[in-house]
């Protein structure tokens, strides 16, 4: 009624800092994704080639069928895992405590680190022969005495999504913690006194609760994770062989290596769809509406 | 089926002592009702019972054991929140079959017992809806039976029925009270409502700043409070009081205060109570002392006078149908089985007999 | 410092002309940049260096081409790139010829790396060569001769394991980027009689003279045993620095690394324990060295390009390079141009290094990087990735890369 | 007495295991970032060494603020724009946040999830015709131009997080200011965002790390006046490898405005801010 | 100051329907008494004043001025929430400073103000607290507070006192009354204490599911209900209702009731009402009927007794001092003058004049 148009206003200083700065782009990137332009050829895009790029990258590009397979994973994983983590760490670091501010102050200094950084110093670490990394996971499991974690292609998928976790879920706790600040206490001690263990306190009221946070940062760790890039480059590098090539990377392979304009942007809207499609999965989720009183 | 007994709980939040060196026996069975101002510490006492707030100091026992340490889950009890505390996500019906679930109760039971919760506290046909589209006095009621709906030891119930409507509110009292007698689960029930206090109560304690000031069965606290807090406190429109000067056995205050009492050992200033229905309307001339009236309010089933009787200012129930004009002079009659004299500098009762 | 550039043009036409120069980080083209004093005497014309770091370099030249409005005259670009690159340069043959430069003052094997489609975009300025770094001290000790075939640096390298526990014989690098894990194995496939491509351009490194070489340079690892398992993930950088802690006996790799395996800041070798030698080969085989060359060339959109083939002219002075060769204060070993590789002063500098560099280069086979190359290395190097950790065998994994190469080219 | 003392037990246990799982944490948190600090000390030959027993030395940091690296000047660019970012993105994602969370509207749904859809193309895409337009404009290597992309960026992820946080507040204290007399902006400014205070702390830091770490359009729209700390950092990664200990010390220095973040944000995780306010 | 006017206003969720065609004039100055029971719209009704909520259909007036599409802060109220509203950020004198503030009322001025309001709900000591420390009837007490504060044109309350201890609720209700006659605001409030709407009160409307069913001054509701939901649901305890029939002018039911009316006009079914306090007990036959006694409560000031007659269960209200064995024989009578009379099957009443 009276709020008829203010929600439009409201929406509005947000709505065209994001359209009229990304929507163009895409579109242009939308409609070079049907024409054929490299670079090596010509600076201009080329003719229209209707949607061969599209079907070449679905049916005949092992690439890009490998990196689909590695991004699909590695996503999967890593959302998992920062999820679950970051909601433990949080709930753990919700009391008071010394021990507990103390880790409540650190966690947001990894994600500080640009993720580039974090490639090259957990390389420097997990260097075969010379990395601190790999001299403690030596000296703890003695099996692991001289493995080489980034020549494995599943130790080296491992020790990215170890990287990213590591940049990642201290930030995430922090948005869980703020989650939790502001949820109200008494559901939990009803719960506490209706006989619920801590766990059940935790599945049926904390997080149903928590669900608008969580899924807040489901999402944006599902859109980081399809986009992996920077550690990929400096980290692993893509290896060994392919076992670590994301779907990012070949993008940027694609459009900055080998100058394929057409196809990157081809490539990459594939990879939208992908996300817009699990996006709208999640939105199930988080446009319910909110709990509470 | 347990005693629970506070053994010198003490509680503070930094400077501030909510509750002081409070000891307190409830017998297996009992029906205690905590009453007291707002902020005298009634929740907080609960809330350490139940273990969600730790004591300062002192323990706390259920069934004769030391429970300190004990989460709430391990205690065994039922409370219904002040602020409800209802599950914003569950349904209605899940809200109240949440303890029921925890203790492995399925299907066709469960229903059932939800349903019959539901009943008695008139709920039946909103089972699905979400507590954020419930009134207040119906969010009330989902916390309420959703304590109800399991067998604790221990009930404890922060004002469940404040939010209630009159008829609502007689219902359900009669169902708290039928519950608690046919279960003997022992209870503790905060309220502010002094006829909820009366008709539940085995024992009423009355709290201020957190110390109990008076622990006995609902009679004696009406009619035999033990200082002049409970005194004030207790009984609404609350009880006259008057200052005065009290010695060899006679009350004396201006405007005409002038009793004989049988206390012999007090003399100095003290302070005479007498509780509005024990005071009677006379025409001039035919009662203990006269008096101008200052008001009168009409309460439904009585009226209330306010009088000025000298500097006091005293207010007596007379029969609904009575009338007068404001500024005209009647006369007071104080039952003289009924008063009460208190020891104006240390608030004690003086008077040791039970009035009646 | 170096005060007459012969080709410059006589009279400063150009002074007051401020050239803008895309550069690479280098401590040559630093050392380039500190001389401009000289340059801007004899022109008139300033110029400014804008560093980019190596690892970004590919990028700034990609937004030069693509969106450069001219925004700069003169850029430096790696052999590799130079073909995928070629929208972003200028034909420069008439100029050379102009000006006079001798095209026979860089060694061919440089100077092709600027050539596409045999039209020359751009002057080597920046070029290595491979050498065989080893412990002289360790060698003198046990009394052993650097290796001039791989058979011979199989057995050199056991002998060292055996004699001097926790040191390896060899550090090469196997791990993935930039194709690091192919540059020493170009060596074997050559010395093998193989190529990488046939005439037609197709894939022909999966003959079986190609998958032997291959098979040869991984089992420096998987069968000897002379490289360390962690080469396995080794980019070209870890070798050298494996090395450098004085972990590994010998070191196929890039001359320009001398500087930092004695420089005492990042190396705990001593020039007293490093010695060099010429890539090792098969018995009977030329001993050849990969190589790697950076080019300049003048921005296609330039408006001051005239004054940039004086900027040009003024690097492509072998005194230039000299000069900076044998500057005390830059230890740099890095020349292409063929009157230093053999000069006296240098060769005395420098060990002898630039004269095994001037062997090599006159006898090294070549690869032709065209348009696909950047592609077509990376499934190269996949492959070898994959052969050198065991998770496929070298047939499949190089199989499979030729049938990539293939859908590559066809593409085109 | 003795479920008691076993509860205490249970609970001493607890409390035990709870303090080994954070010590834990906060060596793997720490760990890398000491490991960086020791290295950003070290001569480049003691880099590989895993002793912490070396000869510290402060060259790393001189070389690092001298030419040619001039990290100083590129520190200073990356606080500007971060700190513009930010100043601009959050009051608008707020805004936005605060209507999508709290009214109705048509094709709400869809609006909302487009405008997180526009980060979905990986920047490698879009940052070309980016490239173009600010060199039609002008704005080639300016502060303006890494502003307006990283807004562009930072703002659907801020208009997602902050939304998810408001969803989670009961609204009766906004209901009561209205009626007390506030408008909608007094609400949100007054109420709304102390009540989310936490979230509004995370989301905009998260924002300023997000610019702070972009990397690719600072790669390519930037050259000289507004390069910004990541692509500062890989002038480090040289032909020659890694300078690993300049990185590091690069990296600590970056580092230090997050310790006084972090400073800020602790003090806003106390449990319970909106406790008390309904029933 | 202005006069509140619904114009039938229809509140609807989905199917179910809140408020239902409801139409209200409340007068310029006048307190008006919402009263019903736990989720009949109570809440609904002063949402949409205040324009929290927007009514389905219907429209509503402030000053004559139809104010559907006002904003809150444009129609110039001041409310107590049901659920309080509280700022949990900000201390409680900010809380209730925070309409001052609104309106540029700065420094000093702002402190004394603040003050004055807390001071009138006694919460004095607590300004620098914020809300999660307070108790329940602190946080509703700042909760009026904040709507004290200033001088709106409307007030609406949404169960203000229902968290305060007797004593307290005394002052307070005493408070609000003074300061609504003071500063003649128009008052919108809802309470579930019969004694509130009594003394409070110039007109109560009553009601039941979403609809007004009688909307008059205290005394007409309580002693002239307009139907059998009224009466029943107004007076604690409720009145008694015995079913039965009426014809002639006499109203006839099993146990002995034969009551003559003044209603000549029904015949049929009907129901005969009468409140506790107008029933007496007598010793066995000297009275109307006999009963036999079911049960004694006491409530503190007097005493209930609920008795059987025939079938009918009627409670009666005796002096305090009142005892008798449960199952002794008892007479009743019923004061013949305030007796009521519904039509059973349209439940409107019968008996037009006021029974005094
Ligand atoms: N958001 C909602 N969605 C659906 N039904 C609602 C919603 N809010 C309230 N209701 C229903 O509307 C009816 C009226 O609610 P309201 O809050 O006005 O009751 P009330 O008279 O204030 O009751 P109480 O005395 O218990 O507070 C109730 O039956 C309630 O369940
Ligand atoms: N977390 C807290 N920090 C500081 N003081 C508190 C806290 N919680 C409660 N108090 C104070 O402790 C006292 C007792 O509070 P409690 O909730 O027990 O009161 P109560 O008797 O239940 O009152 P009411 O009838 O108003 O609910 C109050 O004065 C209150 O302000
Ligand atoms: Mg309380
Ligand atoms: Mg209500």
């Amino acid at each position: 009624m009276r709020d008829r148009w203010l929600k439009y206003v409201l929406i509005l200083p947000a709505a065209l800092l994001v359209m009229g700065t990304t929507i163009w782009p895409l579109g242009v990137s939308l409609v070079t994704s049907f024409r054929d332009w490299r670079l090596t050829r010509s600076l201009t895009p080329g003719p229209f080639i209707g949607v061969e790029h599209y079907l070449i990258a679905l049916t005949d590009d092992p690439d890009f069928a490998n990196a689909a397979k590695v991004t699909a994973i590695f996503t999967l994983v890593d959302v998992a895992v920062t999820v679950v983590s970051a909601l433990g760490l949080a709930l753990l670091l919700r009391r008071a405590g010394v021990l507990h501010s103390v880790t409540r102050a650190v966690l947001i200094l990894p994600f500080a680190v640009s993720p580039a950084l974090v490639g090259i110093s957990f390389r420097f670490m997990f260097n075969a022969e010379m990395g601190v990394f790999t001299w403690m996971a030596g000296a703890i499991i003695p099996w692991l005495k001289g493995f080489v974690w980034l020549a494995d292609p599943v130790a080296a998928l491992l020790v990215l999504m170890f990287s990213d976790a590591w940049r990642w879920v201290p930030y995430m706790t922090l948005v869980v913690l703020g989650g939790l600040a502001a949820l109200p206490k008494e559901p939990e001690e009803a719960a506490r006194i209706d006989g619920a263990t801590e766990w059940q306190v935790l599945r049926d009221v904390t997080i149903p609760a928590l669900l608008p946070v969580l899924a807040v940062v489901a999402i944006l760790k599902t859109v980081f994770a399809l986009k992996m890039f920077d550690q990929v480059v400096t980290l692993t590098g893509g290896g060994p062989g392919q076992s670590t090539v994301t779907l990012a990377h070949l993008v940027f392979s694609i459009a900055f290596r080998w100058y394929d304009m057409g196809y990157a942007s081809a490539v990459a809207w594939i990879l939208t769809a992908l996300l817009v499609f699990l996006a709208v999965w999640y939105m199930k989720l988080i446009l319910r509406k909110p709990g509470g009183h | 089926m347990a005693d629970v007994a506070l053994l010198n709980v003490t509680k503070r939040w930094g400077g501030f002592v909510a509750v002081r060196d409070q000891s307190l026996a409830i017998r297996d069975g009992e029906f205690m009702v905590l009453l007291g101002p707002s902020g005298c510490g009634k929740t907080t006492t609960m809330r350490m019972i139940a273990g969600l707030e730790e004591p300062t100091s002192g323990d706390i026992l259920i069934g004769g054991q030391r429970v300190n340490d004990l989460p709430p889950r391990d205690r065994d009890i039922a409370m219904v929140f002040q602020s409800y505390g209802l599950y914003p996500h569950m349904t209605v019906g899940d809200n109240i079959g949440y303890p029921l679930k925890l203790r492995g109760i399925k299907g066709a039971e469960r229903d059932a017992q939800i349903k019959a919760a539901a009943a008695k506290v008139e709920l039946g046909d909103l089972l699905h809806r979400k507590p954020r589209e419930l009134s207040g006095g119906q969010r009330q009621r989902v916390a309420l039976a959703r304590a109800i709906v399991r067998r604790p030891t221990v009930f404890l119930m922060d004002e469940p029925l404040s939010n209630l409507d009159a008829k609502l509110r007689v219902s359900t009292r009669a169902e708290i009270k039928h519950l608690q007698h046919e279960l003997g689960v022992t209870t503790v029930y905060v309220t502010h409502d002094q006829i909820e206090a009366m008709t539940l109560a085995h024992r009423v304690a009355v709290m201020n700043q957190g110390e109990i000031r008076q622990l006995d069965t609902p009679e004696v606290i009406y009619d035999r409070p033990a200082d002049l807090f409970v005194a004030g406190f207790i009984g609404s429109p609350p009880m006259n009081l008057v200052t005065g000067h009290h010695g060899d056995g006679v009350f004396t205050a201006p405007g005409g205060f002038r009793f004989t009492t049988r206390v012999g050992h007090h003399a100095g200033p003290a302070v005479l109570g007498v509780r509005p229905e024990d005071v009677t309307v006379a025409p001039a001339g035919g009662g203990d002392l006269d008096a101008s009236i200052y008001a009168v309010e009409l309460t439904g089933d009585a009226v209330l006078v306010t009088v000025m009787a000298g500097e006091a200012r005293l207010i007596a129930k007379a029969d609904r149908a009575w009338r007068a004009e404001i500024g005209s002079t009647v006369a007071l009659r104080l039952d003289a089985t009924r008063l009460h004299l208190f020891d104006a500098a240390t608030t004690r009762r003086l008077n040791p007999e039970a009035p009646r | 410092s170096v005060t007459a550039t012969p080709g410059l043009r006589p009279g400063k036409p150009f002074a007051g002309t401020e050239l803008k120069v895309l550069c690479v980080v280098a401590s040559q083209f630093r050392a380039h940049e500190a001389r401009l004093a000289a340059f801007t005497e004899q022109t008139g014309i300033t110029a400014k260096y804008t560093f980019v770091p190596f690892a970004s370099m590919r990028e700034a030249l990609t937004a030069e081409m693509v969106g450069g409005g001219g925004d700069y005259d003169l850029a430096i670009a790696m052999d590799q790139w130079v073909a995928s690159l070629n929208n972003l340069f200028d034909p420069i043959d008439d100029i050379v010829r102009t000006k006079g430069i001798p095209l026979d003052r860089w060694p061919e094997a440089h100077l092709r790396q600027g050539r596409v489609n045999n039209r020359l975009l751009g002057l080597p300025s920046r070029g290595h060569v491979q050498l065989l770094f080893y412990r002289k001290d360790l060698f003198e000790k046990h009394n052993l001769t650097p290796p001039a075939t791989w058979e011979a640096l199989v057995e050199t390298g056991r002998a060292i394991q055996e004699k001097e526990p926790g040191i390896s014989g060899v550090s090469v690098p196997y791990g993935r980027g930039n194709g690091q894990n192919l540059m020493v194995w170009y060596n074997f496939l050559w010395g093998r009689g193989a190529q990488l491509f046939d005439a037609q351009g197709q894939p022909a490194f999966n003959s079986a003279a190609g998958l032997q070489s291959v098979q040869d340079y991984v089992d420096l690892l998987r069968r000897h045993r002379i490289a360390p398992a962690g080469s396995l993930s080794f980019a070209e950088q870890d070798s050298v620095n494996f090395m450098g802690q004085g972990n590994a006996a010998m070191l196929p790799v890039w001359w320009w690394v001398r500087s930092t395996l004695v420089n005492p800041q990042s190396s705990r070798l001593t020039e007293a324990q490093l010695g060099f030698a010429p890539m090792p080969s098969y018995a009977g085989r030329p001993r050849t060295t990969f190589t790697n060359t950076w080019v300049w060339g003048i921005s296609r959109r330039s408006r001051r390009k005239e004054a940039a083939a004086e900027l040009l002219t003024w690097i492509a002075n072998p005194a230039l390079e000299k000069e900076v060769l044998l500057d005390p204060r830059e230890s740099d070993v890095v020349a292409v141009m063929q009157p230093n590789l053999v000069d006296d002063q240098v060769n005395a500098r420098f060990g002898g290094m630039h004269r095994f560099a001037a062997e090599g280069l006159a006898r090294t086979e070549s690869i032709t990087f065209g348009p696909e190359w950047p592609q077509i290395a990376e499934a190269l190097e996949t492959a070898m990735s994959e052969a050198a950790s065991g998770s496929r065998t070298v047939p499949d994994a190089f199989n499979a890369a030729a049938a990539q190469v293939r859908r590559i080219v066809r593409r085109g | 007495m003795d479920r008691n003392a076993q509860a205490r037990r249970r609970r001493m246990l607890w409390r035990g295991v709870e303090s080994a799982l954070l010590l834990l944490v906060l060596f793997l948190i720490l760990f890398p970032i000491l490991w960086m600090a020791l290295t950003a000390f070290k001569r480049p030959v003691d880099l590989f060494d895993l002793t912490v027993f070396f000869t510290p030395t402060l060259d790393n940091f001189r070389t690092i603020f001298a030419h040619p690296w001039n990290i100083g000047q590129t520190f200073l660019n990356s606080l500007v724009v971060a700190g513009l970012t930010v100043l601009v993105s959050i009051p608008a994602s707020t805004l936005a946040a605060y209507a999508f969370s709290r009214f109705e509207m048509p094709f709400k749904g869809a609006l909302f999830f487009t405008i997180l859809a526009t980060q979905f193309i990986p920047a490698v895409v879009v940052v070309l015709p980016f490239y173009l337009l600010f060199r039609d404009l002008g704005l080639l290597d300016t502060h303006l131009a890494l502003v307006v992309v990283n807004l562009a960026i930072v703002t659907p992820f801020a208009v997602w997080m902050l939304k998810g946080f408001l969803d989670a507040v009961p609204t009766e204290s906004e209901e009561a200011a209205m009626v007390d007399g506030a408008t909608r902006l007094r609400v949100i400014i007054d109420i709304v965002v102390p009540m989310v205070w936490p979230g509004v702390v995370v989301t905009a830091v998260f924002c300023f790390i997000l610019t702070w770490n972009e990397f690719l359009f600072a790669l390519i729209l930037t050259r000289d006046d507004a390069v910004t700390l990541p692509v500062g950092i890989t002038r480090f990664r040289t032909e020659r490898g890694d300078l690993w200990e300049l990185i590091a010390a690069a990296g600590i220095l970056i580092s230090i405005p997050m310790f006084f973040l972090s400073s800020v944000i602790q003090r806003h995780f106390v449990r319970g801010m909106t406790g008390g306010a309904v029933k």
